[in-house]
C-alpha cells in the first residue's frame, strides 16, 4: 500500500515535468505557435512546424541571439497560456486589437493583410445583410474574424466557430458551410489553392477595419515583460533592414505582406 | 481492407499515449479514492463535508469542462504556489493536465466505490481482528483492506473501463493521443471515418482485454466466497 | 476573479443552456424509443437474433462517445454517396450529428439496462400472466416492461446525468451549447477560469435538478418495493453511471 | 349429485423432462361443481399435471378438453409438440384461472390493479366494470380494505387471498389451485383455506393440488392420489380415505396424518 502511494506520487511529479526555466535574461525564449494555419504555420506529416510565422520567429531569435523553443498551442488557449506563462511570446499571426491589449502587450506589426469572405463557386451569395441571412459562416474561434462577423452580422448569420482554421476548411470542403471569413492570404494559400478549396472563391471586399482588425499581426508578450517587447521590436526593425524579412516574404508570397 | 496510407504508426503512437494517460490517471485515482473514502468515513465532520463537496462537484460537472478548467486554471494555481515558494516556473503540460483531471475525476468515483467496499466488510470480521489483539492499524491493513478489495472490485472494474474511454477527451486539450492523431490522419487522407473507426476498434480491444483481465482478478479474489 | 464578465454574458449562457437541455431531452427520447425494441430483441432466446442488438450495445458501450460523435460528424463526410443523397441535409448540420451520436449512445446504455432488468423479471409473475391468457405482446407491454422500467429507474437517473455531461462534447463541433458558450466567453475576454467555472456551475445546477426529479420519481414509482417504514437507503449521494455496484451497498 | 356437464376432460396425458417421465398417462374428468383434490408426495407429478392442463407445460401426448372443446396440438418440423392455435390456448387459459403456490402477484401493481389487469387486457372488460367486479371479489375474500396496497406490503395469507380474487375476477369456468397454502406460515393457512372452502361451497368447479388432508376430505367431491406419474388411487373422499385400496396411499396417509 505504502509502496503504491509512493509510486503514484513519483509518477505524478514526473508527469508534471519540471521544465524549470532559467532567469529572465532572454537567452532562452519559449514561443507559442499554432501549427494549423497554413501557410503561416503548419505541421508537416512528420510533425515538424513550418510556415511564415515559424521562419519569422527563428529569424527574430537569431537576431536577438536567443535560443528559442517553439511550443505548439491550440488557438483557443493561445492568450490564456501566455498569461499562465506556458511560453513567453506568441508569434501566431495574432492581430493587435484593443480587446487583446487589455490582457497582453504587443510589439509593432510584423505583417498585415486584409480579411475576406470566400464562397462556394456558383452559390451566388452576396455580402450584405440580406445576402448573409441564415447562411452558415465558418470562422476560427477567438479571432478578429469571429469578432467582426459577430459584431457586424451577428444576429442574422449562423456562425460556426472552429478551434482551428484547418477544421473550418475541412467543413467548408465537405459542404457544411456557405461562407468562410478569414485572412485573405491565409485562405488563398491554405485553402483556395489546395484541392480542398478548388470549388471556392473570394467574394466581397477586403476588410481592415481597425475596430475589429486592429493594426496588423504582432507578437504578444506578457505585460510584465515590457523589456521583451522592446527586444522584439528592435529585432523586427533589424530583419526588415537587413533583408532577412524580404527573403522569408519571398519564400511564401509574391507580394509584400508587411504593408497590408 | 483498411487503407491507412502509412498512418498506422502515428495512430499506434497515440494508442501508447492513451494507455499511459489511462494507467497514470488510474494510479492517481486510486490514491485519491482511498484518501476520499477514508475522509468520508472519518470522525471529523469538516473532513467528511470536504469529501462530500469533492464527490458532488465532480459528479455534477462534465469531465470536459473540468479538464478545460484544470488545464488553464491548474497552471495558474501552480504558478501562484510556485511564486510563493520561489520556484521559477513549473509547466502543467497537456499531458499532466489530462492525467490530473482524469485522476481527479475518477478519484471521486473510486471514493464511493472504496467507501462502499469498506462498509460492506462485515463488522464481525473486524471485531474478530480486535478480539485477537491486533492493533487498529493491523486490523485495517490485514483485515479490512483485503476484504474491501473483493467488495470494491466490480465497481472498480467498471470505473476503469469508463476511465479508459474518458481518456479520449485529452485530444480536446491538444494532447496527441490516438483520437487526436486519428483526426490528423483523417483530415490529411480525407478518410476520417476509416481512422475514427480504427480508433474505436482499438478502444474495444483495450476495454475488451481489460474486461477479461478484471474478470480473472475478480474470480481470484472471490476464492472462498460462495456465489449467491 | 472577474465576475462582471460572466454577468454580462449571462444571456449567452442561458442560450447555451437551452441548447444543452434540448440536446439532452431529444437524445433521451430518441434513445429510449430505440432502447425498448433493442432490449426486447436482445433478450430473444434465438442466439442469431439476439446477437445483433448485443453487438450494437457492445460497440457503443465499449467506445468513447467523443469518437462516436466524430465518426458521425467528421466521418460521414468521407462518403460521397452520402453527401449526394438527401440524408446530407441531416448530416450537414453539426446539431443533428451530435443528436444522432448522443441518441445512439444512450440507446445502447439504456437498452443494456432494460435488458438486464427484463432478465430479472420474477419468473412467477410472467407465468401468472401466461396463465391468465395474456398474449406475448400483452405480457411484454403490461407486465414485463413496466416492471423492468421501475427496476431500471435508478440506473436510468445516472444515464440522464451522464447524457448531460456527455452533451458538453457538442461544444467541440461548433455547437453553441453551455460549454460552447463558455468557450465563446473565454475567446472574447480571455478569462478561462471564470468562463468555464460558470459553465461548471450551471451544469452542476442542472445535475442537481435531475437528481431531484429522479428522487421524486423514485418515491412514486418505487412505493411497491419499499417497505412501508422507510429504510436507510443512501440518500445523500447519487451513484455515477460507472459504478452501479455501490448503489446497492447502502448498508 | 346431479349429472352435470363435463367441465374438464384430460385423456392419457404424458410428459417427460429430459429422460425423466413425470406423467405416465393420466386421465381425469371434472364435472361442473366438482372439487377435485389431487394428492401425492413431492415428485409425484401433481403440479406438472396442473401446469399441463393450462399448457404452461406442453404435454408430450394426450388431450385436454375444456367444456368439450379440444385444445388442438400440432407437431413442428423439429418434432416438437406445440399448440396449433395460440389464440385458442389464450382463450382457454382465460377460462381456467390459476392460483399459484408463490402467489405470483404482479409486484409493481396494487392489489386492485392486479385484479383488474387480466379482465381489462385479456377479456377486454371496460375499466369501470372491471373495477366494480374487482371490488366485489375483493370483498368476497375480505381484502377490500387493502385494495390499494402493493403485494410487498402484505402478509403471505393476504397476498394469496388477493391472488384468489385475481382469479375470481376472471369469472372462470374452473379454478386451478397449485398448492395454495404450501408457501404460507402455519398461522396464515387457515384464512386462505377458509376462502377456498367458501368457494367450494358456492359450487365452483375447482382442481386443487394440496397437502391439506382435512381440506381434501371435507371439501372435495373427488380425490385423486398420484404416485410416480400415475393415478394410484381415486374416488369420492369418504371411500378413498376410509378404505384405501392402494398400499402406497395408506403409507402416504400414515405419513402425512401422523
Amino acid at each position: 500500500m505504502t509502496r503504491l502511494i509512493a509510486l503514484t506520487l513519483t509518477l505524478v511529479v514526473l508527469g508534471l515535468g519540471s521544465s524549470v526555466a532559467s532567469a529572465r535574461d532572454w537567452q532562452v525564449i519559449r514561443i507559442g505557435v499554432e501549427g494549423a494555419y497554413p501557410p503561416f504555420s503548419a505541421l508537416t506529416a512528420d510533425g515538424k512546424l513550418v510556415g511564415f510565422d515559424i521562419d519569422i520567429a527563428h529569424a527574430l531569435c537569431a537576431e536577438m541571439g536567443a535560443e528559442c523553443t517553439m511550443v505548439q498551442q491550440d488557438w483557443d488557449g493561445m492568450i490564456p497560456a501566455l498569461l499562465a506563462r506556458k511560453y513567453d511570446a506568441i508569434i501566431a499571426s495574432m492581430a493587435i486589437t484593443a480587446e487583446r491589449k487589455k490582457k497582453v502587450a504587443f510589439t509593432g506589426k510584423y505583417y498585415q493583410v486584409p480579411a475576406r469572405f470566400a464562397r462556394r463557386k456558383g452559390s451566388g451569395i452576396e455580402i450584405s445583410e440580406a445576402g448573409l441571412q441564415g447562411k452558415a459562416v465558418g470562422v476560427q474561434r477567438a479571432t478578429t474574424h469571429d469578432n467582426f462577423i459577430s459584431g457586424e452580422f451577428g444576429s442574422d448569420v449562423d456562425i460556426k466557430r472552429y478551434a482551428s482554421q484547418d477544421e473550418a476548411y475541412l467543413d467548408a470542403a465537405v459542404g457544411r458551410l456557405d461562407l468562410l471569413l478569414a485572412d485573405s492570404v491565409a485562405m488563398q494559400e491554405g485553402f483556395l489553392d489546395t484541392d480542398n478549396g478548388k470549388d471556392w472563391e473570394f467574394v466581397g471586399p477586403g476588410y481592415t477595419d481597425v475596430k475589429y482588425y486592429g493594426d496588423g499581426a504582432g507578437i504578444a508578450v506578457s505585460k510584465s515583460n515590457q523589456d521583451l517587447v522592446d527586444r522584439f521590436n528592435k529585432a523586427i526593425e533589424a530583419i526588415r533592414a537587413n533583408g532577412t524579412y524580404q527573403k522569408i516574404n519571398a519564400k511564401y508570397f509574391d507580394f509584400d505582406v508587411f504593408a497590408g | 481492407m483498411l487503407d491507412l496510407h502509412g498512418y498506422l504508426p502515428l495512430i499506434l503512437k497515440g494508442t501508447l499515449l492513451t494507455v499511459e494517460v489511462a494507467v497514470l490517471s488510474l494510479l492517481m485515482a486510486i490514491l485519491l479514492g482511498l484518501i476520499g473514502a477514508a475522509a468520508k468515513l472519518s470522525g471529523s465532520r469538516g473532513v467528511r463535508l470536504l469529501a462530500q463537496v469533492y464527490t458532488t462537484v465532480i459528479r455534477g460537472v462534465p469531465d470536459l469542462v473540468l479538464m478545460t478548467l484544470i488545464y488553464f486554471g491548474g497552471q495558474i494555481l501552480v504558478n501562484d504556489i510556485g511564486d510563493r515558494l520561489g520556484w521559477d516556473y513549473v509547466d502543467v503540460s497537456p499531458f499532466a493536465a489530462g492525467v490530473l483531471t482524469i485522476g481527479f475525476i475518477f478519484g471521486a468515483y473510486l471514493t464511493e466505490t472504496f467507501r462502499g467496499g469498506i462498509m460492506a466488510v462485515s463488522r464481525g470480521e473486524i471485531e474478530a481482528g480486535h478480539a485477537y489483539g491486533m492493533t487498529p492499524r493491523q486490523v485495517f491493513f490485514r483485515i479490512t483492506m483485503p476484504a474491501m478489495v473483493r467488495h470494491a472490485l466490480p465497481g472498480f472494474s467498471n470505473n476503469w473501463l469508463v476511465l479508459a474511454k474518458t481518456t479520449a477527451l485529452v485530444s480536446v486539450i491538444g494532447l496527441h493521443d490516438m483520437v487526436y492523431n486519428a483526426g490528423q490522419a483523417g483530415g490529411a487522407t480525407r478518410q476520417p471515418f476509416t481512422f475514427y473507426l480504427l480508433v474505436a476498434l482499438l478502444f474495444l480491444v483495450l476495454t475488451g482485454v481489460s474486461d477479461i483481465g478484471l474478470r480473472w482478478v475478480e474470480r481470484r479474489y472471490s476464492v472462498g466466497v460462495r456465489k449467491a | 476573479m472577474d465576475v462582471n464578465v460572466i454577468l454580462e454574458n449571462i444571456p449567452l449562457y442561458i442560450e447555451g443552456m437551452w441548447v444543452t437541455v434540448q440536446l439532452v431531452v431529444l437524445s433521451l427520447i430518441l434513445g429510449l424509443a430505440l432502447a425498448v425494441p433493442l432490449a426486447l430483441v436482445a433478450t430473444s432466446r434465438r442466439r442469431f437474433i439476439a446477437f445483433w442488438p448485443r453487438a450494437y450495445i457492445y460497440f457503443f458501450r465499449g467506445t468513447p462517445l467523443l469518437v462516436q460523435m466524430f465518426m458521425i460528424y467528421h466521418g460521414t463526410a468521407q462518403f460521397d454517396w452520402l453527401k449526394d443523397s438527401a440524408l446530407w441535409v441531416v448530416f450537414k448540420e453539426a446539431y443533428w450529428c451530435a443528436l444522432i451520436a448522443f441518441a445512439l449512445n444512450t440507446a445502447a446504455y439504456t437498452g443494456e439496462m432494460l435488458r438486464g432488468a427484463i432478465a430479472q423479471t420474477p419468473f412467477g409473475e410472467v407465468e401468472a400472466a401466461r396463465a391468465y391468457g395474456m398474449s406475448r405482446w400483452t405480457r411484454f407491454r403490461r407486465i414485463i416492461l413496466p416492471s423492468a422500467c421501475r427496476r431500471a429507474l435508478p440506473s436510468y437517473g445516472n444515464e440522464v446525468i451522464f447524457m448531460l455531461h456527455g452533451s458538453a462534447l457538442a461544444g467541440v463541433i461548433t455547437i453553441v451549447d453551455l460549454f460552447g458558450a463558455a468557450k465563446i466567453v473565454n475567446a472574447r475576454h480571455f478569462v478561462p477560469f471564470e468562463s468555464f467555472m460558470a459553465a461548471g456551475f450551471f451544469y452542476l445546477c442542472l445535475t442537481l435538478l435531475i437528481v431531484w426529479i429522479f428522487r421524486i420519481a423514485e418515491t412514486h414509482w418505487h412505493a411497491y418495493m419499499r417497505p412501508r417504514e422507510e429504510e436507510g437507503e443512501e440518500k445523500g449521494s447519487f451513484p455515477a453511471r460507472s459504478a452501479p455496484a455501490y448503489a446497492a451497498k447502502g448498508l | 349429485m346431479s349429472a352435470s356437464a363435463e367441465a374438464l376432460v384430460v385423456e392419457d396425458l404424458h410428459k417427460s423432462f429430459g429422460s425423466v417421465e413425470v406423467l405416465k398417462g393420466i386421465s381425469l374428468v371434472a364435472r361442473e361443481h366438482d372439487v377435485v383434490s389431487i394428492l401425492g408426495s413431492s415428485g409425484s407429478g401433481k403440479s406438472t399435471l396442473l401446469r399441463c392442463i393450462n399448457l404452461l407445460e406442453i404435454p408430450d401426448a394426450g388431450n385436454v378438453y375444456v367444456h368439450g372443446e379440444l385444445i388442438r396440438m400440432t407437431t413442428t418440423s423439429g418434432a416438437a409438440r406445440v399448440p396449433e392455435d395460440k389464440r385458442q390456448v389464450e382463450r382457454m387459459r382465460s377460462r381456467l384461472a390459476m392460483v399459484f403456490q408463490q402467489f405470483n402477484l404482479w409486484s409493481h401493481m396494487t392489489v386492485l390493479q392486479n385484479v383488474i389487469e387480466a379482465p381489462m387486457h385479456v377479456l377486454k372488460v371496460p375499466r369501470a366494470e372491471a373495477v366494480e367486479r374487482a371490488e366485489s371479489v375483493l370483498q368476497r375474500v375480505d381484502m377490500y380494505e387493502r385494495k390499494d396496497y402493493y403485494p410487498a406490503h402484505l402478509s403471505g395469507g393476504q397476498q394469496q387471498r388477493a391472488a384468489i380474487a385475481r382469479a375470481l375476477a376472471m369469472e372462470p369456468a374452473m379454478m386451478l389451485f397449485d398448492e395454495p397454502t404450501s408457501a404460507l406460515d402455519p398461522e396464515l393457512v387457515g384464512e386462505v383455506l377458509k376462502v377456498i372452502r367458501g368457494l367450494a361451497e358456492e359450487g365452483r368447479t375447482m382442481l386443487v393440488v394440496t397437502h391439506e388432508m382435512a381440506f381434501a376430505r371435507d371439501v372435495s367431491t373427488k380425490v385423486m392420489f398420484l404416485h410416480e406419474g400415475q393415478v394410484e388411487e381415486d374416488g369420492v373422499p369418504a371411500q378413498v380415505f376410509d378404505e384405501p385400496k392402494s398400499a402406497r396411499f395408506r403409507q402416504f396417509l400414515a405419513g402425512t396424518l401422523r
